[in-house]
């Protein structure tokens, strides 16, 4: 009864404004696996320890796509070290509060940047 | 401009608008003819009056005897009754159930109910196209069997068993068991036939026939050792007790009287429709695959798609912007995280299950509806194309 | 001439008539507004937002929160729930249950079937008056009860028990007992107070407030341990599957604001009323006796009259033949045999009991239905008194 | 369902035309209990072995009221013997059928009547 997408949520999955894939990305990250219903690929552009662009490509639900695009607006203008502390739970409440049987979709969103801080980190 | 006024309402597999001839008959009965029909004055006969007439409608289209039915308050509730009702009942004589893997929840959690009581309960497979296989039921029942359970058109794929030889084999192979469907997606889009098809028990509900939401009712076989589930009063000869919806149940009769009178073409309208829409998106765009059977053998109204690499809900939220509504499968679960069991049972992979969506239409639905859901699909799944990682 | 057209429809503890404004709220969710709850598109998002508003609605009128209601099909589904799911959920704790004599066949038929199922109840006496003695509950309930079940206003004789006091022994005197009350009769015409009066779970439902028939619910307190009885798509957070009746809910709703809104003016109008009808009875009739309490302990709404000599049923035959509707107790016994175990709990004779009538009224019974009931009741008792061997 | 009134019983019911009590009957008999429900006494006028005037005063539902009516119609004019063979279920089917649960009531009628049969022979 409480397992209700909010305006936020629906607006972002409607009107993203994210999507894609940055060519010559700096980072890149992948999370999700299609079976489970989510898959999740994150791409960056950092300039001097910033993130000047986050770009995403999300299979998924609505608060899938809705978590992706909230993420990389986030994401844009902070420095690594600021983009490392985002949980599923901030985006989460960005969002408007994800229904709990969402809140995954949020950490996936993590794992993936957490994925592409690594490998940016590997270069 | 106006183009954009254009709805197609796809979800009539999830529930359906109310026939406005349904509703005209339930009328009186709210603020005039509103008394309860076990009562024995005037208010009461009237009341009465028209739960019987309904009575006799809804047999009529089953060919049914009056007796055989009681009302119910929905689907959900007539499968409670007929496997907790049954299974009660008989268990000195069994405690085995048969069923299959892709029962609508009502019939499958009730099963798994009564497995935690002591029952024990089959579940048959299905074949790539959802149908039961006749040898399998073969092998699964005996006489220790007490019912065998097996929805009539499924609710996701749209596949029509073929009752009659289940029915029988049924009642051939076991001396102790009954043949019960959940035939609430068939229900007036295809033959259902009580006689003919050998049937003990039959649940059916209102809305998904265009009659109002609350209303089901239960066919049982004369004779029928069946507990009641829902104790009260003693209504309904005792097996379903509680105050009789007497609205609720005219407009069901009415819708169903309806539905039954304009059968076959109503059939032909929305086969012609659903094969339009089935063909036009395997055509239009490319990595489609239809799940469910093609043709007679598949419910007239019900249509299942695999769009390869876009998930069904992503899909049914953009189609919600183009005012097109559909679900990915049944709407009790829209916000589950499981893929369908149904999709998995004939054969695609959790992703091809979590990249389907059900389109199911009406009498009601129009060319112009299926034709709008034609223009307006390949853009929308090619946008989600374009946003997936697969 | 015009006389004859008066009609008196004092079966209201049976069933009321629709609220014209619960109709008109009702209306645009069978035919416009007319999707599945569940479904996440816009017709889905329509029928949720009426369902919540309405949970909320339904709540403020008890003191509840919205997540502690469920929607049921009506008073005896929610009955059932009530009892059965809690001493499923919770029989590891004990076996007992505890409820009264004077139960609703909802209540005592589950009761008995809990009986069968290997659980323990103990059935409460009542006094005269119709009223559970504290003292008596105190000594029945111990830490392996799990359950007490006692109805609020009684159907039959219009006692309204002290639940506070009620609810607050059971707690006491058991640290496993949750406390359920059937407050079908007594909902918006008296207090009901969750809060207040410490209870666990509430049965109401919508066809004796003037809302339709097929609604009810159940207040269940937060972190209340149930089962689900009816099974399937995990509905009303699992409590409770099957499509919700978006139109029947809202018009339920719609019905019980009203209610609670004029609760007062339609308690004073219907308290008035009661009492003139009473007393008119018994002081133009001998030999008559009010069964049941008088005054503020009693249901504003309910008459029950012993009528020496004659019979109940011929009775309500004959002022059915005046355009007055009574009957003789609940409606769903009307054609039993049995004379009312109610009525013989307070300490009427068989005879006493089958020569009782009861007067049930609504906030839209008028003046002039009580002063024609008054003008005809004389002569109907008369000719059924000369008809008597007694 | 089927527990149903006919058109005839409830037509009875409301205008029993052989109410009464008859003076100087030459026979009455009562039956029934008014803890059950039911009590019907019937008193009759005999001449010459038949039956002139047949009345009844019932305590009962519907059921038992247009029973009694209905026997005291059949008994006028005939013979005691015809009348003892009057069954529950002669009774029942000039109604056009009592509900089930109802049968009891017709029976009563004709226990009554042969109450007051033997209260005539003893006399
Ligand atoms: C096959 C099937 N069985 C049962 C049900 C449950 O019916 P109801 O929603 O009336 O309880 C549905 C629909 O929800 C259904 O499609
Ligand atoms: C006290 C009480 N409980 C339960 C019920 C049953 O409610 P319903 O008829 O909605 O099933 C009624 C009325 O019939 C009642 O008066």
């Amino acid at each position: 009864m409480d397992e209700e997408y909010s305006e936020e949520t629906i607006e972002r999955f409607q009107d993203p404004e994210y999507t894609g894939e940055i060519k010559e990305a700096d980072a890149t990250g992948k999370a999700g696996n299609p079976s489970c219903g989510d898959v999740l690929q994150i791409s960056l552009k950092i300039e001097n320890g910033v993130i000047k662009k986050a770009r995403f490509k999300t299979y998924g639900c609505m608060a899938a796509i809705a978590s992706s695009d909230e993420l990389c607006e986030m994401l844009e203008g902070k420095t690594i070290e600021e983009a490392e502390e985002i949980t599923g739970e901030d985006i989460s409440q960005e969002l408007g509060e994800l229904p709990p049987v969402k809140h995954h979709c949020s950490i996936l969103g993590t794992e993936a940047l957490q994925n592409a801080l690594e490998n940016y980190r590997k270069k | 401009m106006t183009e954009k006024k254009v709805e197609a309402y796809l979800d009539n597999g999830a529930t359906t608008k109310v026939d406005p001839d349904a509703l005209k008959e339930m009328k009186p009965y709210f603020t005039e003819k509103y008394g309860n029909s076990e009562s024995l004055h005037k208010k009461g006969k009237e009341a009465k009056k028209a739960v019987e007439k309904s009575r006799r409608t809804i047999a009529d289209t089953i060919n049914a005897d009056k007796k055989e039915i009681i009302f119910t308050s929905g689907g959900t509730e007539s499968d409670n009754l007929a496997l907790k009702g049954t299974a009660y009942k008989n268990k000195q004589k069994g405690k085995h159930i048969v069923t299959t893997k892709i029962e609508h929840d009502a019939v499958l959690q009730s099963a798994k109910w009564l497995e935690e009581q002591g029952f024990e309960v089959t579940y048959l497979s299905v074949d790539e196209e959802g149908f039961v296989d006749s040898e399998e039921l073969k092998q699964a029942v005996n006489d220790r069997t007490i019912l065998v359970s097996i929805i009539h058109g499924n609710n996701e794929i749209g596949t029509i068993q073929d009752l009659k030889t289940l029915a029988e084999i049924t009642h051939d192979y076991s001396n102790n068991a009954y043949f019960h469907t959940d035939a609430c997606q068939s229900y007036t889009k295809t033959e259902l036939d009580v006689e003919k098809q050998n049937l003990d028990l039959v649940t059916i509900n209102g809305h998904k026939i265009h009659g109002p939401k609350g209303t089901g009712a239960l066919y049982i076989k004369e004779n029928t050792e069946i507990d009641t589930w829902q104790h009260g009063g003693g209504h309904e000869n005792g097996l379903r007790s509680g105050t009789l919806n007497v609205h609720g149940i005219v407009g069901f009769a009415e819708a169903a009287k309806k539905n039954h009178k304009n059968k076959q073409k109503n059939i032909q309208k929305m086969t012609q429709l659903r094969d339009k829409l089935i063909q036009g998106t395997l055509k239009k765009i490319d990595k489609t695959k239809l799940n469910g059977p093609e043709g007679e053998k598949r419910l007239p109204n019900n249509i299942n798609i695999c769009f390869n690499n876009i998930e069904g809900e992503a899909l049914s939220g953009y189609l919600n912007r183009k005012n097109i509504y559909a679900s990915t499968g049944s709407a009790c679960s829209s916000l589950e995280l499981e893929p369908s069991q149904v999709l998995k049972e004939i054969g695609l992979t959790d992703q091809e299950a979590n990249s389907s969506l059900r389109m199911t239409l009406s009498k009601f639905t129009t060319q112009e509806e299926i034709e709008h859901t034609l223009k307006e699909l390949p853009g929308v799944v090619n946008r989600l194309r374009e946003m997936s990682p697969l």
